[in-house]
């Protein structure tokens, strides 16, 4: 049990900034505040993906060093450099992060603009007042 | 209703450091950003965080000298055909491979017309499309903080 | 030219969006014909795929020339081929039907309009045509962000709508890649073909059984699957009508292909439905949201509202339909997602024609709506035949093989289900045809113009009338043929390990 | 890969997170989140993806943050909750 | 809805942990992750796209579908902005 | 009765006379505002095309200066010295110094680089000192608080004109240990001194001296100016 | 059997649908070419069906295949001898029918008459289709679209209670077609075909017996609505608010009569006489159906409404029709089924005399017709055939289906069910006498002086024609086209398999 909580202590630590951005996404009224959540979320999900590129036990970045550059054809140690792909993935998961905030940002001045408010709870008052 | 008035993130400032500052970063910022794209074959970096720190360089001059003077080196026209063009390069890449007979961004078909053999022809490609990521990277990057920042671009 | 189909069928549409912005400083006039070509281009190539597979059967197309597991494949069969064509053509249709709409509602968008437009059909397009389980978050998100931008943009409500399908969008989008990431680390690989060779070694693990798990709530939120479908009644109702024209039947049913391939495809019926409750649970939630979608629907006024709940039911048919997991009953929901995708895009188009001419979408204010626009109520009554489960129309024989399906499974309130809902659909559309075709004037409107006062004809313009013509049509003929496209088509379109 | 140092990032970034959306002053949260994405960035250069750190750190504490704060800054800055 | 947020949060959390007991140890160099499809690239990046920083070879060229997806993912967020936002200048273009 | 017409006469050839005065005197008003326009017109002419003349010169210095920076600095950076990344290096830095060059160099008045530069790299020994110098007081202070601390905002009015050099000086006061430069307003300099020693120090302004000195601003003719436009005024003749 | 593949039957359904879309596409400018394509196709029609008899005389079987929907499911056409029965009946009707429409819509000047027509012209093509369907689902296909097309009819007159009333019909109807597909879609499910065969095929399918009641129950519910059993029978009256063109239509000719086919196709050709006697459902049935039969005549005896009771004696007439087929032997079932088609043409007469009187004197109720007989002879005449054939008295064509029934009763050793016939004769005669009675012996109201006013001729002359055929039928009901020929043909057939 204890292995369980301590071997593993990153994937809890992922598990509750996943469960700290979903909750602000859902729970919270603001909407701006929602975003964050969003970027929380985002990013634990990128945070655990760079967890499963890891290699413990002298692997390096994934960049080649030295020599093996010019000698393209001797055997590379596999064991010395870290997975790329979770990498690859995450530097897109990332940049879809940053655009779907660009976007909601936008959306969200959108909202100001006609409500004047960015509390959810508000702008639902202000709907069925005006009875749209 | 009385709207609050809000800050304005594109006026331009009257503080002298953060002004003079930023002119004289700037040209940096935006050379060690081509540099981030052109070597991100040999260090971590690429398209897009060239992109990214590019976009940064032109928001913080917007910030810094104002809405107008950052239009006048980039027009609005500019940075819509830049946008386009930037992500046009890179599937214009792809397009190419395949007009050239092979699958589309396949890049060892550039061979045909660089003449430097498959790998080169290969990394000469990664470079094509890691320069159209850049520009559509920064092009939208501004675009972007100018359409949130100003609420899209109000009176000159 | 012909293998090259698969990938231009993406990129001619993604290439095309990014001339658009230009063209629009240059001339906006011509951003329309150059959309709607495009499509027409999409359209003709998707046509070509089916038309390859049927010939030489399925095929792979490897972008960049690298091997499968490493490189990004697109996996072309039977079904995704037949999904592109329906996504293809009905975006065409839409494209066609948009000119009027958009002058109408968007004067001064009209160039990044028509880019998102066709970013979202390319990211729709990209979703099924891909072989790579990350290739398809990508595209999804192309879709998803095109999709928030065109909805925020619609009429009062639509942007705070549009921020809570963000946030819900967002949060499915993330379960994927979070359903992605869990099967990444237990296989190692994101290819569709090679996880569907791994997995089957290891489907006892708990890893594979959360990363199902999250597969399934992430596509059930983008596919407004019952109890997720809250954002959705207000963001479709909200859009733009050409906007929720090309979502409401698209989204919803390349997020019921994505269901269907995942648990099918990347995963073994096998797993799907016997390792898991998850069928179950799905078929129960499908059966709430058929009542559920059809009474809402019931308490709306506004026309557009009422479809939207009419879409949440919809959509409960599929899942339903994937739910019993036996050949004839996915039969049933492929087939649906064909009828369905033109009956909503029809009946969207409608809505739109009758709110840009009459102007209102109160389905009490539709008086005398069979004299101003004939054709559109006519395509409009076969429509909502079909929805009503009316033979010859197409709507009828995916309810059969629905039925079908549940009888073969046993689920006999399922099977209850789908009667109701059908009856439920006839009454929600006979309200509003008797409204159109048989309620007089209302006195107090009768008196302006006296008992002699003729309504005037007055048909929407001829671009959205001919795509509303032509769904009609087809809804029609693919009632008539149905049994021809499941012979040469869903047949095979059916994951071969029923 | 030191566990000592990836633990005591995690912890910062977890109250970073919780800060983030506690905070009323939207301004601040803002910047807390900025201060997050760093901190996450260093994490990723300690897990050695360097790229992933690149991109974070230009973006997530960069880019996403000034957006934030002009998005703020034309909205209002007080929040409900 | 607080409490809808937190009964989700915290399901969603059950979850996770729930598929974390079987999850290969932390940094495992022969974990499925790191053994079935990527040694390829670490292998052949060199040689085949004569680009050192994997990454980018994986990137821009192995994955390089993804990348032009995620560009177009950066272009389709612009221009959603610009047709959110952007109101017509005056004087400035047509 | 002839009295009467008589100075009817006279008032009129008097009437007659004024009128033809006015007109005369509104013609030749006329003729010097035509001319003094025209004058005008030429004048700015001739300006317009002095400055411009003086505005290309002064880019195309600009842009070399900028882009022999940039190609160092990106030198610096790049690691890789073969002809291909080079020239991609002259590359980006035409590209950036095209873009940016009115940046780096924007005062127009800054005077001749060699020297700034000169003097610049000897102000760093100085400053270092002065840094020095204080953190030793500040520590002092920071060992002895209730003596000596005395925090006050004092604010001075500069004789600095251009911004590069009001920046300098700005820096220079925060980069020493006890005072920091709050705000800088139209010339004013609003510090944050953290005792009454380094006030003082500040106060006696030799710091802003040299600043000045480095930037040949306030007590130095701006004989580079004067050099630039002799011969612009050669050819103009 | 032999098996003959002709596009006949097709061509008969189509004749009728082409008509319609020709009616609606030539509008209500142009009345005479409007009409003229209704005669045009009725004739037309009779004589493709007409030319049918010659081959179904001789046993043989003719068949058209138009689509496979699935494996074992087509659209396909056959004609047999039963329906040949129903579409002989329906085509020839429909002649008379259209022509009396002619006057009748022209004479009342009504509104909407292109819609009315072109429903009309559906109607029938439905009809017609239900005849010649081979298997079920070809069955149902028909059925629903009569089920729509007759829904204009019934609310034709835009009126708040022909509105409700089309609602209750479109409410009954719908809800039974669910029914009906569910209890098709579980036949096959058990039995893997849906062909019709003499003598029944449900049986050999794997259904255990309970379940097979509950599939019978459900198809007698699904047909039974149409057919208005008992309690199901509340939308008929309602639906009297229709024209009284499609009132005959609806009474004696497509509906009530597709509903009564429908049953007997499920307990002659679905089910079978061995099977029903094997489950012992037959008699359950036939208690059932006894109640309908009494208690609608009953029911008429208390309507003043003319039609209303008009629609009641339907009621009881189809019951007898249905009882006679549950009985099971041989006479009771040519009794049946040849009063399917007697009926037809008296119950046609007596609502076409209800139409002509409303037409000339706008009377609707029983109360007001003293001495109409002597205003309008004719039609009254032809009323007081209509009436008597139906009480069951010589010569008349109602009497020899009753005489049948009597006899099947006997031999099915069932008193009950000869008093059941007996009973109904007599309520039969005991409310369409005082109507003969009043309307030519009474007085009329003092100061009216009654003088002769026939309906316009092009609703005289069917009136008679139908009056006329019933009482030459009743002579030789084997004339022209050999209803008794063929009604025998079929039962046999139903035995000899049995």
């Amino acid at each position: 049990m204890l292995d369980y909580v301590i071997g593993k202590y990153n994937f809890w630590i992922y598990a509750v900034l996943m469960m700290i951005g979903l909750y602000a996404m859902m729970g919270k009224k603001n909407l701006v505040k929602k975003l964050i959540g969003m970027n929380i979320f985002q990013s634990a999900i990128i945070l655990f993906y760079i967890s499963t590129g890891v290699k413990t036990g002298g692997a390096t970045v994934p960049i080649l060093m030295g020599h093996a550059q010019e000698h393209g054809h001797q055997a590379i140690d596999v064991a010395g450099y870290l997975n790329p792909l979770p990498h690859v993935l995450m530097l897109t998961a990332i940049v879809v992060s940053i655009a779907t905030t660009g976007v909601a940002l936008a959306i969200i001045i959108l909202i100001y603009r006609r409500y004047n408010t960015l509390e959810e709870n508000e702008i639902l008052k202000i709907r069925k007042d005006t009875g749209v | 209703m009385i709207i609050k008035s809000t800050v304005d993130m594109t006026r331009q400032s009257d503080d002298v450091i953060v002004k003079t500052l930023s002119r004289l970063l700037i040209p940096f910022i935006q050379i060690y950003a081509l540099y981030v794209i052109a070597h991100g074959h040999y260090s971590p970096g690429g398209g897009f965080q060239g992109g990214v720190i590019l976009g940064a360089s032109l928001i913080l001059l917007v910030i810094t000298y104002g809405l107008d003077n950052a239009l006048r080196r980039m027009t609005e026209r500019l940075n819509t055909i830049l946008c386009s063009l930037g992500v046009f390069i890179y599937a214009g890449i792809g397009l190419l491979c395949v007009i050239l007979g092979g699958n589309y961004l396949d890049y060892k078909e550039l061979d045909q017309i660089l003449h430097v053999g498959i790998a080169q022809a290969r990394s000469l490609g990664i470079l094509g499309v890691e320069v159209g990521v850049g520009i559509a990277v920064m092009a939208v990057m501004v675009s972007i903080f100018l359409d949130i920042a100003t609420g899209g671009l109000p009176k000159k | 030219m012909a293998e090259q189909f698969p990938a231009l069928i993406i990129v001619v549409p993604l290439i095309a969006a990014f001339f658009i912005p230009v063209i629009g400083w240059w001339k906006k006039q011509l951003c329309y014909p150059w959309v709607v070509a495009v499509l027409v281009v999409t359209f003709i190539s998707s046509l070509g795929i089916i038309n390859t597979i049927m010939t030489t059967g399925k095929f792979s197309y490897r972008l960049g020339g690298w091997a499968p597991p490493w490189g990004i494949e697109y996996a072309l069969d039977y079904l995704n081929a037949f999904v592109l064509v329906i996504v293809s053509f009905i975006s065409l249709m839409v494209a066609v039907y948009s000119k009027k709409s958009v002058e109408d509602e968007l004067p001064e968008k009209t160039a990044p309009f028509y880019t998102l437009f066709l970013l979202l059909v390319a990211g729709l397009l990209g979703i099924v045509v891909t072989g790579d389980v990350f290739n398809l978050f990508v595209f999804l998100e192309i879709s998803s962000l095109s999709c928030y931008a065109l909805i925020a943009i619609g009429e009062e409500g639509a942007p705070i709508a549009s921020f809570n399908y963000v946030i819900m969008g967002t949060i499915g989008a993330c379960f994927y890649l979070l359903g992605v990431g869990y099967l990444y680390i237990a296989t190692g690989s994101l290819n569709m073909a090679d996880l569907a060779v791994i997995l089957p070694n290891m489907y006892h693990s708990k890893i594979i059984l959360v990363a199902f798990a999250f597969f399934t709530v992430g596509v059930m939120v983008k596919g407004a699957v019952f109890p997720l479908h809250i954002w959705m009644p207000d963001a479709y109702s909200t859009a733009p009508s050409a906007v929720s024209a090309l979502i409401a039947p698209l989204m919803t049913k390349v997020a019921a292909y994505v269901m269907i391939r995942i648990m099918f495809t990347i995963f073994q019926p096998r797993f799907s439905v016997e390792t898991v409750p998850v069928m179950t649970v799905l078929g129960w939630l499908s059966f709430i949201a058929i009542f559920a979608g059809g009474i809402k629907a019931l308490a709306q006024t506004d026309l557009k509202k009422m479809l939207v709940y009419i879409l949440v039911a919809e959509v409960g048919y599929i899942v339903m339909g994937v739910s019993v997991a036996n050949k004839i009953g996915l039969t049933g929901a492929i087939l649906h997602i064909l009828n369905d995708a033109f009956m909503m895009a029809c009946l969207f188009l409608v809505v739109g024609a009758i709110s840009y001419r009459i102007g209102t979408r109160d389905i009490h204010k539709l008086h005398n709506l069979n004299k101003i626009m004939p054709f559109t109520m006519g395509a409009f009554t076969i429509t909502a035949l079909s929805m009503a489960g009316i033979p010859p129309a197409c709507g009828f024989f995916s309810k059969w093989y629905l039925i079908l399906g549940t009888i073969e499974a046993g689920q006999w309130a399922f099977a209850a289900a789908l009667l109701c809902s059908s009856l439920i659909n006839a009454v929600l559309f006979f309200r509003v045809i008797e409204c159109a075709y048989f309620k007089p004037m209302e006195p107090a409107y009768a008196n302006d113009g006296g008992e002699t006062h003729m309504v005037q004809r007055d048909e929407a313009p001829l671009t959205m009338l001919v795509p509303i013509v032509i769904m009609a049509a087809g809804i029609i003929l693919l009632g008539i043929f149905s049994g021809n496209i499941i012979s040469s088509i869903i047949q095979f379109a059916v994951p071969a390990s029923f | 890969m030191i566990w000592q140092l990836d633990l005591i990032l995690c912890i910062f970034v977890i109250i970073c997170a919780i800060a983030a959306i506690t905070i009323k002053d939207l301004l601040a949260a803002v910047i807390i989140l900025g201060a997050y994405s760093f901190f996450m960035c260093l994490l990723w250069t300690e897990m050695g993806a360097v790229d992933v750190a690149f991109t974070e750190a230009s973006v997530g504490a960069g880019v996403g943050t000034v957006l934030f704060i002009a998005a703020v800054s034309k909205t209002k800055r007080r929040s409900k909750d | 809805m607080k409490v809808i947020a937190l009964i989700a949060a915290i399901m969603t959390g059950a979850l996770l942990i729930y598929g974390i007991e079987e999850m290969p140890k932390w940094g495992d160099p022969n974990s499925p992750a790191s053994s079935h499809v990527s040694p390829l690239y670490i292998q052949e990046a060199i040689e085949k796209t004569a680009t050192p920083n994997m990454v980018t070879a994986v990137l821009a060229d192995y994955r390089g579908y993804d990348t032009l997806g995620e560009t177009t993912v950066i272009f389709t967020a612009g221009i959603a902005c610009v047709l959110m936002l952007r109101k017509k200048r005056k004087g400035g273009g047509d | 009765m002839e009295v009467t017409i008589l100075v009817q006469a006279a008032d009129e050839s008097f009437r007659i006379l004024e009128e033809s005065r006015n007109r005369a005197r509104q013609v030749l008003d006329t003729a010097a505002r035509l001319t003094s326009e025209a004058q005008i017109l030429q004048r700015k002419r001739v300006e317009a095309i002095f400055k411009g003349a003086k505005q290309t010169k002064a880019d195309v210095i600009k842009f070399i200066s900028t882009f022999i920076l940039l190609m160092g600095f990106w030198l610096l950076l790049s690691g890789h010295y073969d002809l291909f990344h080079i020239s991609i290096g002259v590359l980006c830095c035409g590209l950036v110094s095209h873009i940016s060059h009115n940046l780096l160099f924007a005062n127009p008045r800054a005077g001749d680089m060699r020297v700034i530069v000169k003097r610049f790299i000897v102000y760093v020994p100085w400053l270092m000192y002065q840094i020095i110098m204080s953190n030793l007081h500040v520590a002092r202070l920071a060992l002895w608080p209730k003596k000596l601390i005395d925090p006050k905002i004092i604010e001075f009015k500069s004789k600095l004109e251009s911004d590069i050099s009001m920046v300098t000086l700005a820096n220079s006061i925060t980069l020493t240990p006890g005072t920091i430069t709050v705000d800088v307003k139209d010339g004013v300099f609003y510090v944050h001194a953290v005792s009454k020693k380094v006030a003082e120090d500040l106060m006696t302004g030799e710091m802003e001296d040299r600043v000045a000195h480095i930037f040949m601003e306030a007590d130095h003719v701006y004989v580079q100016d004067i050099l630039d436009m002799a011969p612009i005024f050669v050819e103009l003749k | 059997m032999d098996v003959v593949c002709s596009s006949r039957p097709l061509w008969a359904v189509l004749v009728s649908m082409i008509a319609a879309f020709l009616i609606l596409a030539t509008g209500e400018k142009n009345r005479n070419i409007r009409e003229s394509w209704t005669i045009i196709a009725a004739l037309i029609k009779f004589l493709i069906v007409a030319s049918m008899i010659p081959l179904i005389l001789q046993g043989k079987v003719i068949e058209y295949t138009l689509f496979t929907f699935y494996p074992g499911i087509c659209l396909q056409f056959r004609v047999d001898a039963f329906g040949m029965m129903f579409g002989i009946v329906a085509s020839s009707l429909w002649i008379a029918t259209s022509f009396y429409s002619i006057g009748y819509v022209r004479s009342l000047n009504e509104h909407a008459q292109t819609r009315y027509f072109f429903a009309f012209a559906m109607c029938l093509s439905s009809a017609i289709g239900i005849a010649f369907s081979a298997n079920l689902l070809t069955l149902l296909i028909f059925y629903e679209i009569l089920t729509i097309a007759t829904y204009p009819l019934v609310a034709h007159k835009e009126t708040p209670e022909a509105i409700i009333g089309g609602r209750k019909y479109l409410v009954y109807t719908l809800v039974a077609g669910c029914v009906l597909l569910f209890a098709i879609a579980m036949t096959y499910y058990l039995t893997g075909t849906l062909d019709f065969k003499a003598g029944g095929f449900i049986g050999e399918g794997r259904g255990s017996n309970g379940i097979l009641i509950l599939l019978f129950i459900m198809f007698i519910l699904g047909f039974g609505v149409k057919a208005g059993i008992m309690p199901m029978h509340e939308w008929l009256p309602t639906a009297m608010v229709a024209p009284t063109p499609v009132s005959a239509l609806l009474h004696a000719v497509a509906v009530v009569k597709a509903g009564v086919f429908g049953c007997l196709r499920v307990i002659l050709y679905v089910f079978g006489p061995n099977l029903l006697h094997d489950l012992g459902l037959w008699i359950l049935l036939a208690y059932f159906i006894s109640i309908t039969v009494v208690g609608a005549g009953f029911l008429a005896l208390g309507q003043d409404h003319l039609k209303r009771r008009l629609a009641f004696s339907t009621i009881n007439n189809l019951a007898i029709i249905i009882l006679g087929a549950i009985l099971l032997t041989k006479s009771s079932m040519t009794g049946g089924i040849i009063h399917l088609a007697n009926h037809a043409f008296m119950k046609i007469t007596l609502f076409f005399c209800a139409g002509a009187i409303y037409v000339k004197t706008h009377k609707e109720y029983v109360s007001q017709l003293d001495g109409v007989g002597r205003q309008m002879p004719m039609t009254m005449g032809a009323f007081a055939i209509g009436a008597l054939g139906l009480s069951g008295l010589p010569p008349i064509n109602g009497f020899i289906s009753k005489w049948f029934l009597c006899l099947g009763a006997l031999e099915a050793k069932q008193i009950v069910f000869l008093f059941v016939f007996l009973t109904s004769a007599m309520l039969d005669a005991a409310f369409f006498f005082p109507i003969i009675y009043n309307s030519f012996f009474k007085k009329l109201p003092a100061g009216i002086v009654p003088h002769f006013d026939e309906a316009p001729m092009l609703m005289v002359i069917p009136i008679t024609i139908t009056a006329l055929l019933s009482i030459v039928f009743g002579i030789a009901p084997d004339a022209f086209v050999r209803f008794f020929s063929i009604a025998s043909l079929a039962v046999q057939n139903i035995l000899g398999a049995g």
